[in-house]
């Protein structure tokens, strides 16, 4: 028992607002307890307090018991705790070394690699060659993910809390990394699971903890919560209904946006996107799908003017883009919105959320700022978020807030094209039904943006007019969304109609 | 990185032109100098025929670009003129006053990486606190004064009021068979740098120590002295590598002051006499020296600073 | 056998001179440009290092007056241009006898037309061509005009004897004291003591001369140990260490004039009453305070205190500011405003300018200081601005006249020109004995005294530090002059 | 508390300033000349290399030496940061080497050694101190900005900024520089002290200032050969220096320490 994770009676208030109110938590060796609930319930301050690294000026009290030792963590946003100028390999070796000090010197190296191939490919990044080697910044965000909970795999640690693991990765690896934390457990680690992925909490938990707005409302074996919700809001929750049957549609319109033998490539090394062609209509929603690190960020990046080293043509309304958003006037800036992927990196830690929001309005549309704050205050009320919390600094929302504040200041440009990159990852089902309703509400509208949706949500995917699939940085399949998710040609559009179907069954 | 060769090639190749801009900079500064070398010659027996006869006898009669192009011609077979002054080779000349100033630069870069470094991370330790407060201010304070003199308490005390070391290098030939004499001036030119390294390593410091992935690694428990050194510590570099490259390139060239104050007969006193002399090809020389050693040492900086922020692909 | 050179020179404190030892002196150098040629040597290091080395046919005594060296002796015909001059048995370190010819061979050399050479303009009298060796040890000099004042030119700044046909300098040769050893510009030449010097050999094993350029770097060498004499100190250097015991301060008095010079043919300073009120606006006695910091004593609107010909009859000026204003608008110059050109040249030469700027603003007399290059100074001056701020070493009083007071005078920062003034000077250089040459000498001073362009408000000391193991170093040598820096009567003890 | 954290820095650096503001209106007129280098006879700090009394020079003396160090940097900055910053966060190659070659070419030549021969072909007055040791200052420190700057503007938070339209400035100023602000004010520090060193070491070069004005820096340099007959004219002047140096830099550190640890 003393390996056992306790929490009792844990309350934390930041900056006088309580976050956490009374939480109770278990977490037994061998056992994956997942923690679920709405974004910005207070999962990720919980896994924080287990860390015993709650900000300075939080005010806690209660009853935090963890194991001697240090706990893995698997932040939910990989990219900030990876050392920009430390390579992968040298990452993971530093902590491979530490667990390797009582062999002898001359056989220490070999077991070093050993240990960091094994976590690797435990953490589903085969390719250690050209992982190892690269930065950080040179990772997709499914890569650096995982690379992130390959560290925690090879600390060793009595107790993980992986926060949002899957999130980035694609229904296969997913499964994957899943079957890899089962494993975890059956080595006698406590593993605590903060997820928004029902699929992977239900398939991998022993005990589920649903937390609302920093109070426990209920806990349980998945079977039986899933059978028998106490709490309304864990039914809906749990609900895993489907966004919504496609929703209102316009007919699409003429090309908007139209990407020609885009060739794609990173500073001396092999181009990462071949020769792909990609029409986006006017009205219409795409879905971008394709294995982690096949090469959607950088597509959508491309488009948006982020990455210019590539060969092909991008045309908005039949002009040339040009490459750099640099050379973009106002009214192109604004037509070719993207929502990053890692919400948190993509904002001013400084300044409040609101102000930054509200900018776009401001430099985009030529909005007054009076004006522009109010604009930007009801696009977030519609994403569910409150005036009172994003007048706060970024610092002090989750990471699903933030993901829609993201998708809210690119909004506000009011984009033709509006480019979405994993922005319902972080969030749970009441939730991402609500943005992914926002969204199609307002692309359906009167001008409404063309919405690029690169996501490895089966959900979100089955929202669009059309998929395309890419693999390996080339674009293996292309058409309307029913036809490719009915007769997939390619393996991976097969992996994923099939979880689109297992999701779908999910819903009884 | 296969791309990192012909970055270095192009920066050198502009180099090559900087060190010319250099060159003609320094040329057009000191032939805008009243007098010349005739003048400076004749010093305080102006009679015009002697300057007439002097100016004549140095062919300072032609015009300066003429001279210059002979220069730069002569240059290309590797000869870098005559001193107008003492009818010496250049080359020779610069040969002679190179050792003493590159001996006093290596010991002192070699003394300050280490030392600068050690402050700033000792001082970032904690940051704010008494140990980083005392250690900044007692930085600040030395890094104040000025060489000559810290130079002068230095002096005062190691050397005559408790006789250690000798107070100056005069008449010694070789600084290296009479390393005492370089106990004093090594410690008076480190003594700024190590502070304003420090300084800078410590800002940069506790910048990376409070980055998240610090943190990150404290937490994969990482012992705190790998987690300074390995992983907060090159982040907190490349300011530190640009000011480094800065302090060798005054290590090298400006350091008439300590050159002066210990009798130290390097390159410092030969540029301060060669101006006063207007002596042109000398003073050539020696921008074409310093030229080539910024650029070299520029290059080493951005390298550095290409490899510590490697998401920053502009820094090529 | 040489009657008229000091046997010793007067030692800084008595005893027996003891033989052995390796002295080292620090003198300021020139870097890159220092040289062994005795013909360029232009800096006291290269001064030094040549009389080590070298000789001359004479040199000045404390007086100025010229002292017989290598010559024995000179005699000249009754018109006073031609002068027969007989060398004492001396030899050159290789062995060979100093002759007529080297003489002959080496003035050639320093009055070549292509050449730059430090003592052509004092050699300009002799008229080379027609000069000949009369024996090997005889030489008669022709000059161009009569000069009764042609030992001066024998003992000339720079004015060495090499051996015939000598133009290398990598490994001199000279008559001198020294044998050369080694010699790195800018750093250290090394010399071993001559056994067979005609003067007797030095007492010191060895010599090294050593460059240091900083002031302070020669004090701390000395007094540190590492060298045992230090040529060139500053006045506040000799006060803090003078009674301290671990140096001793000799001062070498009167050894450089200090002043302004005054453009006499450019307004304000062509109204001789003008030049008259400037006399009297200089407070000496604060100059020499304030810019020597007290080391050295005021002047007399004359060169050569203290030396040969010096007309000490003159009464001292003192300041008076009154007056000064009455001659000022006398002369229409109320409300005066002149620049005065100066330069950190040497100590205390800007201190000057500050210092006399003050005073003449209470004679209601603005000055602007303009700061001028240092390196190029002296040309500046010599035709540009109307007052600057000046500076001599020591030579002779017909020296500084010819070379700086004469209508054709080649250095003449003052710009007088006299046609009464250039008639007594010749008639002085054609006087042949003394008390006709020094009334007429007193005549001139008197003149420059009243009107000239020279305000000499000083005369700074030299001052020279020696380890107190060090004897034998002449007190009473102007810099320059046969004693100053002469290290063969210098022992250890 | 946190008013305490500004007080040594503010002392240190008060006294200089409050001199060098108050002190040419204290000063009065001059005295007559002592010998140079002696104590008493009113001067009760000593007279200087000149006989002047050094509390009046001290008094005097401020005022440039604040001025053109403040002034130059603030200067040097002011060019130093935008040009720092937009090498920084161009990607456009020959921008940068626009940009950056230049002010090579001017780091390349030893700054002294500039000070050297422009203050020899022009004697600079005070404005002309201020330019050249700006005018040596500005390579430097435009290097340090592009180097601490260079990883923050590589910041995915920098993309999003320019999508969202944001002026130059804006990124620039806003983000870039508050990121690096830590690593900037101690360069800024750094900076300003290397400017009153330098403008004390041309002076013991004998350029730039005329070697008799009332400065500090001056001072400390023409009345070293005094040192051991009356310190004071060395030592107070000197203390002054580093009083300013010393504190403006606490002073910064101060500052961000408070900025960083919000309570
Ligand atoms: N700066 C870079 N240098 C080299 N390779 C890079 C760089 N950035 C990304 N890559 C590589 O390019 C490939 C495509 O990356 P991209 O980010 O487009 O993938 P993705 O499809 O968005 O993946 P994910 O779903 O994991 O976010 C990946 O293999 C990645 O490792
Ligand atoms: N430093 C802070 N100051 C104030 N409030 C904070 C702070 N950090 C987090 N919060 C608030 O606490 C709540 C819980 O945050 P937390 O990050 O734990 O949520 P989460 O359950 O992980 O959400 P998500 O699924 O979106 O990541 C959020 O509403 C957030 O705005
Ligand atoms: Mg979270
Ligand atoms: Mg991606």
């Amino acid at each position: 028992m003393t390996d056992a994770v306790r929490v009792r009676a844990l309350r934390v208030s930041i900056g006088g607002r309580t976050v956490l109110d009374g939480v109770d938590l278990t977490a037994l060796p061998g056992r994956v307890t997942a923690l679920v609930g709405p974004s910005g319930s207070g999962k990720t301050t919980t896994g924080r307090a287990l860390l015993g690294e709650l900000p300075p000026d939080a005010r806690v009290s209660g009853e935090v018991r963890v194991p001697r030792g240090p706990v893995g963590y698997v932040p939910q946003h990989p990219a900030s705790v990876l050392n920009p100028a430390r390579r992968a390999g040298a990452l993971l070796r530093d902590i491979a070394r530490r667990q390797v000090r009582d062999l002898p010197r001359a056989r220490r190296r070999a077991a070093v690699d050993e240990r960091v191939r094994a976590a690797l490919a435990a953490a589903q990044l085969p390719d250690a060659t050209s992982a190892l080697s690269r930065y950080p910044h040179q990772l997709s965000g499914g890569q650096q993910q995982r690379l992130v909970l390959a560290q925690a795999l090879l600390l060793g640690t009595r107790v993980v809390v992986a926060d949002e693991p899957t999130t980035g990765l694609d229904v296969l690896i997913k499964q994957r990394v899943a079957g890899e934390l089962a494993a975890l457990a059956r080595q006698g680690i406590a593993v605590v699971l903060l997820s928004h992925d029902l699929a992977v909490v239900r398939a991998l938990a022993d005990e589920v903890v649903v937390l609302r707005a920093g109070r426990v409302v209920e806990s349980g074996p998945p079977d039986e919560l899933w059978a028998r919700p106490r709490h309304p809001g864990t039914r809906e929750l749990l609900d895993a209904e489907r966004a919504e049957t496609r929703g209102a549609r316009a007919e699409p319109g003429p090309v908007v946006l139209r990407a020609h033998g885009l060739t794609a490539y990173h500073r001396g090394a092999p181009p990462v996107l071949r020769d792909a062609d990609l029409e986006v209509r006017a009205g219409e929603r795409l879905a971008l799908v394709g294995r982690s690190g096949s090469g959607k960020t950088t597509l959508a990046r491309c488009l948006s003017g982020l990455h210019s080293r590539y060969g092909g043509t991008v045309t908005l309304d039949g002009r040339p883009l040009p490459p750099s958003v640099r050379h973009r006037d106002r009214e192109r800036l604004a037509a070719v919105q993207y929502v990053f992927q890692d919400a948190r990196a993509a904002f001013d830690e400084h300044r409040p959320v609101l102000d930054q929001v509200a900018r776009t309005a401001v430099r985009l549309r030529g909005t007054a700022p009076e004006r522009a704050r109010e604009e930007a205050l009801e696009l977030l009320a519609r994403a569910g978020l409150p005036e009172t919390l994003v007048r706060r600094r970024p610092g002090a929302l989750s990471g699903g807030e933030l993901q829609r504040a993201a998708l809210a200041r690119a909004l506000l440009a009011r984009p033709r094209v509006l480019l979405c990159d994993e922005i319902t990852s972080g969030l749970d089902a009441p939730t991402r039904r609500r943005v992914l309703r926002l969204l199609t509400d307002l692309a359906a509208g009167p001008g409404g943006p063309a919405l690029v949706l690169i996501t490895h949500d089966p959900d979100a995917a089955w929202l669009a007019d059309r998929i395309a699939v890419l693999d390996g940085g080339t674009i293996v399949e292309q058409g309307p969304a029913a036809r490719v998710l009915a007769a997939p040609a390619h393996p991976f559009t097969r992996a994923l109609a099939d979880a689109y179907a297992s999701t779908g069954e999910g819903r009884g | 990185m296969t791309s990192f060769r012909p970055w270095i090639l192009r920066r050198l190749l502009t180099g090559l032109a900087q060190t010319a801009a250099v060159v003609v900079l320094v040329l057009a500064l000191t032939e805008a100098l009243p007098g010349d070398a005739a003048v400076a010659l004749a010093g305080d027996d102006p009679d015009p025929a002697r300057i007439a006869a002097i100016r004549q006898a140095l062919h300072l009669d032609r015009p300066v670009h003429e001279r210059l192009a002979q220069w730069a011609a002569g240059l290309l077979h590797g000869d870098l003129g005559t001193s107008l002054a003492s009818g010496r080779p250049v080359a020779g000349l610069l040969a002679e006053a190179f050792p003493p100033t590159l001996t006093l630069a290596v010991l002192t870069v070699t003394l300050l990486v280490p030392a600068g470094v050690g402050l700033g991370v000792l001082a970032a330790h904690r940051a704010g606190g008494l140990l980083d407060r005392l250690l900044s201010t007692a930085a600040l304070g030395v890094y104040a004064v000025p060489e000559f003199v810290l130079g002068v308490l230095l002096t005062a005390v190691l050397a005559l009021w408790l006789p250690l070391l000798p107070p100056t290098a005069v008449g010694v030939d070789n600084l290296l068979a009479r390393p005492a004499v370089l106990v004093l001036p090594v410690l008076v030119l480190l003594a700024r740098p190590v502070c304003s390294l420090g300084r800078l390593v410590r800002a940069g410091m506790a910048d990376a120590l409070a980055a998240p992935w610090s943190v990150h690694a404290r937490r994969c428990g990482l012992p705190p002295a790998r987690v300074r050194f390995a992983h907060a510590l090159p982040n907190a570099l490349a300011p530190a590598a640009q000011h480094l490259a800065r302090t060798v390139d005054w290590l090298l060239c400006g350091v008439v002051v300590v050159e002066a104050l210990f009798a130290v007969p390097g390159l410092g006193t030969v540029l301060v006499n060669a101006v006063a002399a207007r002596d042109l090809p000398v003073v050539q020389g020696l921008a074409l020296l310093f030229g080539l050693t910024a650029v070299v040492l520029n290059l080493g900086a951005d390298a550095v600073a290409y490899r510590l922020a490697p998401r920053a692909e502009a820094a090529a | 056998g040489c009657s008229n050179s000091p046997a010793s020179a007067p030692g800084s404190s008595g005893g027996q001179p003891k033989r052995g030892g390796h002295l080292r002196a620090a003198f300021a150098g020139g870097g890159a440009a220092e040289t062994l040629d005795p013909h360029l040597s232009n800096l006291f290091a290269d001064a030094a290092r040549a009389k080590a080395l070298y000789d001359k046919l004479a040199d000045y005594g404390s007086d100025m007056t010229a002292r017989p060296r290598l010559a024995e002796r000179w005699e000249p015909n009754d018109a006073l241009d031609r002068w027969t001059v007989t060398l004492r048995e001396a030899e050159f370190h290789d062995g060979r006898p100093v002759s007529a010819a080297d003489i002959l061979y080496s003035y050639r050399r320093i009055t070549d037309p292509k050449k730059a050479y430090r003592a052509k303009a004092s050699l300009e009298p002799v008229d080379l061509e027609a000069s000949r060796a009369t024996g090997p040890r005889t030489v008669e000099f022709r000059l161009k005009r009569p000069t009764a004042e042609f030992p001066n030119v024998l003992a000339a700044f720079g004015a060495y004897i090499v051996p015939d046909g000598t133009d290398r300098f990598d490994k001199p040769v000279g008559s001198g004291p020294f044998r050369f050893v080694s010699f790195t510009p800018g750093r250290s030449a090394r010399f071993t003591r001559n056994d067979a010097y005609w003067d007797g050999a030095p007492h010191l094993d060895a010599l090294d001369i050593v460059v240091a350029d900083e002031e302070s770097a020669r004090l701390n060498a000395l007094l540190a140990g590492q060298v045992d004499y230090a040529h060139e100190l500053s006045p506040s250097t000799a006060r803090a260490h003078e009674h301290g015991g671990r140096v001793t301060i000799v001062r070498l008095r009167n050894s450089a004039m200090q002043g302004f010079v005054m453009k006499t043919d450019r307004p304000p300073f062509d109204d001789p009453r003008v030049r008259q009120a400037f006399f009297l606006i200089a407070d000496r006695e604060e100059l020499v305070k304030g810019a020597l910091s007290g080391a050295g004593t005021v002047g007399n609107d004359l060169f050569g205190k203290g030396y040969e010909y010096y007309a000490d009859d003159i009464p001292q000026r003192r300041q008076d500011l009154d007056r000064a204003r009455t001659l000022l608008k006398a002369a229409g110059a109320e409300g005066l405003r002149v620049t005065l050109d100066t330069s950190p040249v040497a100590p205390g030469f800007v201190e000057a300018a500050g210092i006399f700027r003050d005073q003449a603003a209470r004679a209601g007399v603005t000055i602007d200081i303009r700061t001028g290059n240092k390196d190029s100074y002296w040309k500046d001056i010599l035709d540009s601005g109307t007052l600057a701020g000046y500076r001599s070493g020591a030579m002779p009083i017909e020296a500084h006249i010819s070379q700086r007071l004469l209508s054709g005078s080649t250095t003449n920062a003052t710009h007088w020109r006299r046609k009464d003034f250039d008639a007594l000077y010749q008639q002085m250089q054609s006087t042949k004995d003394t008390a006709g040459r020094s009334a007429l000498y007193e005549r001139m001073q008197r003149q420059l005294h009243t009107e000239g362009g020279f305000l000499v408000w000083g005369f700074a000391d030299w001052i020279v530090g020696t380890s107190p193991r060090v004897r034998g170093v002449a007190t009473d040598a102007p810099a320059n002059t046969l004693d100053w820096a002469r290290f063969d009567t210098v022992w250890l003890a | 508390m946190s008013k305490a954290r500004y007080l040594p820095g503010a002392l240190l650096a008060g006294i200089p300033l409050l001199l060098a503001l108050a002190g040419p209106w204290l000063a009065g007129d001059a005295g007559p000349r002592g010998t140079s280098f002696t104590g008493g006879e009113g001067h009760w700090l000593g007279t200087d290399f000149a006989g002047r009394d050094v509390w009046r020079q001290v008094l005097l003396g401020g005022q440039s030496v604040v001025t053109v160090a403040l002034a130059a940097t603030a200067l040097a900055y002011a060019v130093a940061l935008p040009l720092g910053l937009a090498a920084a966060l161009t990607h456009r190659t020959w921008l940068e080497e626009t940009l950056t070659r230049p002010l090579d070419v001017l780091l390349a030549v030893p700054s002294l050694l500039l000070i050297l021969l422009v203050a020899s072909v022009h004697p600079p007055g005070r404005a002309g101190l201020t330019l050249l040791a700006a005018l040596v200052t500005v390579p430097d420190a435009a290097r340090t900005v592009r180097a601490s700057a260079t990883e923050a503007a590589s910041r995915p938070v920098v993309e999003a900024l320019r999508t969202q339209g944001e002026s130059w400035w804006r990124i620039a100023v806003g983000y870039v520089t508050r990121c690096t602000a830590r690593t900037l004010a101690a360069d800024l520090g750094i900076r300003l002290t290397g400017v009153l060193y330098l403008v004390a070491t041309a002076a013991f070069l004998g350029v730039g200032a005329a070697p008799d004005a009332a400065d500090w820096a001056v001072m400390v340099d023409r009345n070293r050969p005094g040192l051991f007959l009356q310190p004071w004219a060395v030592v107070v002047p000197a203390l002054l220096v580093l009083g300013l140096s010393v504190g403006t830099n606490l002073l910064c550190d101060a500052a961000l320490d408070r900025k960083d640890h919000p309570k």
